[in-house]
């Protein structure tokens, strides 16, 4: 179902854990849905020093998380706002169509947790004020 | 260990040898279609009638009673359409549970949209309907009750003797969804007052896509395949010979020393259950203690999600199920945990693993080794573990 | 010639050696359920998918237009009442013919009694439907035009894109059941204009018990089996994987070489009506001459009664099938004869032999031989030819 | 299908022909259902000296005709009439329920015969008076 690098990263998730003086907190997601990110940003001159994650949540929910904060990690605030869900999708080579909503979840993590930092700190961040991070993000099967 | 461990025969079982062996000819040498006049023809509906005595003595059934189909859900879906289209003039209410697999619950809801109305049971924690809520529900014009004997997730079993006789005393048709009960289970359909009763080989070492709807002599109920005159014209399409076969001779084996397995069986279940209880901690059993599947166990670890349990399990080469949405591709977690009244968070970290004959004691102190380990694993990783640790 | 002569292969066919090979790892060691999380049920998943990728190529499909069953005659019901129960808003009228196989016969049947209104064709002496009877039967309330591809007694090939394009033309869809055609005759489903397709594995050296619906993309339809997220939610079941299997390995070995194997086919299948033609008198070929399957032979011998030539033919070794009432256990004989305008006394005689790529010219021989014999002996115990013979 | 006995009197008839002075003939069902069973008799001093049939229908209806000349050859009228489609069936061991139609053919056929020599010859035969030969001897296989 999943592919290697999905498997990899599930198996051996990089940037687990929790920052205790964070910059940023984010946390997506509902158990309800049976998915819960949160996200925790270091961040030093725009910069994004550290950043580790805890996840609730599927094979490739924590595949997703561990993915997007390798991307985002080292990189720039405005590189960071880029990550869309595709690009984590694709980096680990792809997800399954009914779990693309976990790298859904992995770009609305990063956002949510710069938009915490972006409150703390007073920072205006381009592209933050239209983020919608409500849950409808499943695939309904219908059956006739 | 190096060996895999299957323990989600409730899924699905691997097809015994004994029952492969007998299949085999009725492919490539003796595949005539048992509608034919010739010799090899004859031969392939001898082979179709032997099994069906298999069946009937298996349920305590007559074999004209005895009708293959190719699926468990295509049992579930012509007892009740059947039932339902049939009666229709008698009324059009339908009684069932919360519980009931998706073959049932979904048939019942497509006959919704169709003007029937149709009474969901509840269930109280432990997965058993209330009689008392199934008699106050019954009304003119039921027409059918439909209760699964054993929840193919919790285990639980159903007091199918007992709905019966309310169903009978009512005049009310009485279907069961036995598909998880039969060969793991005594049953006499005579005994039970069942009227419909629906089995699928592949849970008892049997092949997949292969099915029997027991009727009752005297109940009518429409086709659900229309066509030729197999099964005495009531379900037409050439006969799956070599199927049927394999179905005969594994409800044989089945249900040949039933009594000795299930103390087996259930013996080494309730030594999984004790020793998951005894080592990990935030766990709860779900489905009844005692009046459960002798090989099902299902337990819900809590703060952690069932679908990377089950992938951690695979990587040490277990194989179980989980009731959580991921697995199913659905939004909610398994109708059946949130019936008995678990939290959807619960819900989600449920695990099942189902046992066969041929799970052995080493296998689940491997299985509980390796659970620790990795219910751990994920409770470290998992934001909802932070926060009750915070708390304590 | 003591080996058994097998001329019965649109009742049913052989399992080929490489079909059951592909099949049986996935009885005793591939036996995941393909809805699992784990490797086994991936396996199986993998699978089953390859096998809908040989069923797309065979039929120029896409993959997400192959649905399985469990039988020609589930596709049948399910295209039917599918589209049936799905436009009955639109409108409740179907066309079909008066030669289709009874999966579509009794479909349309069980429909008229719940409202629907159903026009059976006509078809000429060959068997071949009018395209103006058709054109003319269309209403405004049309909603399914179902006419089989090549029919399973006369082999008579119906001409479907002609048919496609009228139902295209006027919105309607259209439904082949295509049970004798798939393996026999090149088939494009885009091509030939066709929104639903039946086919049914054993007919084309596959096992029995699977079969296909082809759901051409954006048609819509109800679901005959309600249940699990199997199929795309389509038609629910744990899959049968290992027949799946065989169906797809069946497909690709039967449509890859069709071009040269129904030369072969047609030659052979001349050679035998020529023979039988010219050594036997009172005989007549039933269905068209050309315009029919490759395989298909099918002559009433006046005066005498299929049951017991086939029985003779059996004491001989041969097994071939008939029209004979006496074969069905019905009153009338084959309601196809009976539609080419044959009487009932000459219906009651016929014969079909239905030859495949493993009969042999020699074969041929033999079984002419051995006709002549039988005719002749049976004919001088008819009454009917007596009084023939008195006449003359 | 055929027990072996049926199969038997299938593959070797006894008593096919025609009996040209025959002292009565009776042919019963009909080319639309597929069986037609002819029948002669010679009888002598009250006694059936010599029975031929002739037959269009499947096997067992083929047996039927040859076992019931056996029952009847050289039996008195009233044996012959004695003899009924049950006694026909279980000489051959048993029919297919769907085939007991033709040992219902086969009893009226040999009354059919000892009727017309009772018309012919203006010998009253107990028990003919009623007989019908209808041919709604048929089973209907019904669906629902
Ligand atoms: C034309 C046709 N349609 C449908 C069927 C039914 O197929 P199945 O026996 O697989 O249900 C058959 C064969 O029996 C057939 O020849
Ligand atoms: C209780 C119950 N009912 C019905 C079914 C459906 O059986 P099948 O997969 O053979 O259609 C299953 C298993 O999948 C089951 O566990």
């Amino acid at each position: 179902m999943y592919s290697e690098k999905v498997m990899e990263h599930f198996m051996n998730p990089r940037n687990v854990g929790e920052i205790e003086d964070a910059d940023g907190v984010g946390e997506v997601g509902n158990a309800k849905c049976g998915d819960i990110m949160k996200m925790y940003l270091k961040i030093d001159n725009g910069i994004i020093q550290d950043v580790k994650f805890k996840t609730f949540g599927c094979g490739s929910a924590i595949a997703s998380s561990s993915m997007a904060t390798e991307l985002i990690k080292g990189k720039t605030i405005d590189e960071a706002m880029n990550i869309t869900n595709k690009a984590v999708a694709e980096a680990l080579d792809g997800l399954p169509p009914i779990k693309m909503h976990c790298s859904v979840l992995a770009e609305q993590a990063i956002k949510s947790a710069l938009l915490d930092y972006s409150k703390k700190y007073n920072v205006h961040i381009e592209g933050l004020d239209d983020v919608d991070f409500s849950d409808d993000h499943h695939d309904h099967i219908e059956e006739e | 260990m190096s060996k895999y461990i299957y323990m989600d025969n409730a899924a699905t079982t691997p097809v015994k040898e004994e029952v492969l062996e007998a299949m085999l000819p009725y492919f490539t040498e003796k595949y005539g279609n048992p509608s034919s006049v010739y010799s090899l023809g004859s031969e392939s509906k001898v082979a179709v009638e032997k099994a069906r005595e298999q069946v009937a003595k298996a349920l305590g059934a007559d074999k004209k009673e005895i009708f293959f189909t190719a699926s468990g859900s295509e049992s579930d879906n012509w007892a009740i359409k059947g039932i339902a289209y049939n009666r229709r003039n008698k009324g059009n209410h339908i009684i069932t549970s919360k519980i009931e697999h998706h073959a049932v619950l979904n048939t019942c809801k497509y006959l919704e949209k169709q003007g029937f109305e149709v009474t969901y049971l509840n269930v109280d924690s432990d997965g058993v309907v209330d009689l008392e809520e199934l008699k106050n529900s019954i009304k003119d014009t039921t027409i059918l009750i439909t209760i699964m004997f054993a929840n193919n997730e919790i285990g639980t079993i159903q007091p199918i003797k007992e709905i019966g006789q309310i169903a009978k005393e009512n005049d009310i048709v009485f279907h069961t969804d036995a598909v998880q009960a039969v060969g793991s289970v005594e049953i006499d359909v005579k005994d039970l007052n069942v009227d419909l009763l629906s089995l699928s080989a592949h849970k008892f070492h049997g092949p997949k896509g292969i099915g029997v709807l027991y009727v009752r002599q005297g109940v009518r109920l429409d086709n659900l395949i229309h066509g030729g005159g197999q099964e005495r014209s009531k379900r037409a399409g050439t006969e799956n010979v070599a199927s049927i076969v394999g179905l005969g001779k594994a409800i044989e084996l089945a249900t040949g020393n039933l009594e000795e397995k299930n103390k087996k069986l259930s013996a080494l279940r309730d030594s999984l259950i004790e020793k998951i209880e005894s080592k990990i901690d935030y766990v709860k059993l779900n489905g009844h203690r005692t009046k459960r599947l002798p090989g099902n166990v299902n337990v819900s670890f809590q703060f952690i999600e069932g679908e990377s349990l089950l992938l951690m399990l695979d990587m040490n080469k277990i194989a179980g199920s989980s009731g959580s949405a991921c697995t199913s591709g659905a939004l909610d977690p398994s109708h059946v945990l949130l019936a008995i009244g678990l939290d959807h968070e619960t819900a989600h970290g449920s695990l099942r693993l189902s046992l066969s004959e041929f799970n052995t004691e080493e296998e689940i102190d491997f299985v509980v080794e390796k659970l620790v380990g990795i219910v751990d694993r994920l409770r470290q990783m998992s934001p909802l573990y932070e926060k009750i640790k915070g708390e304590k």
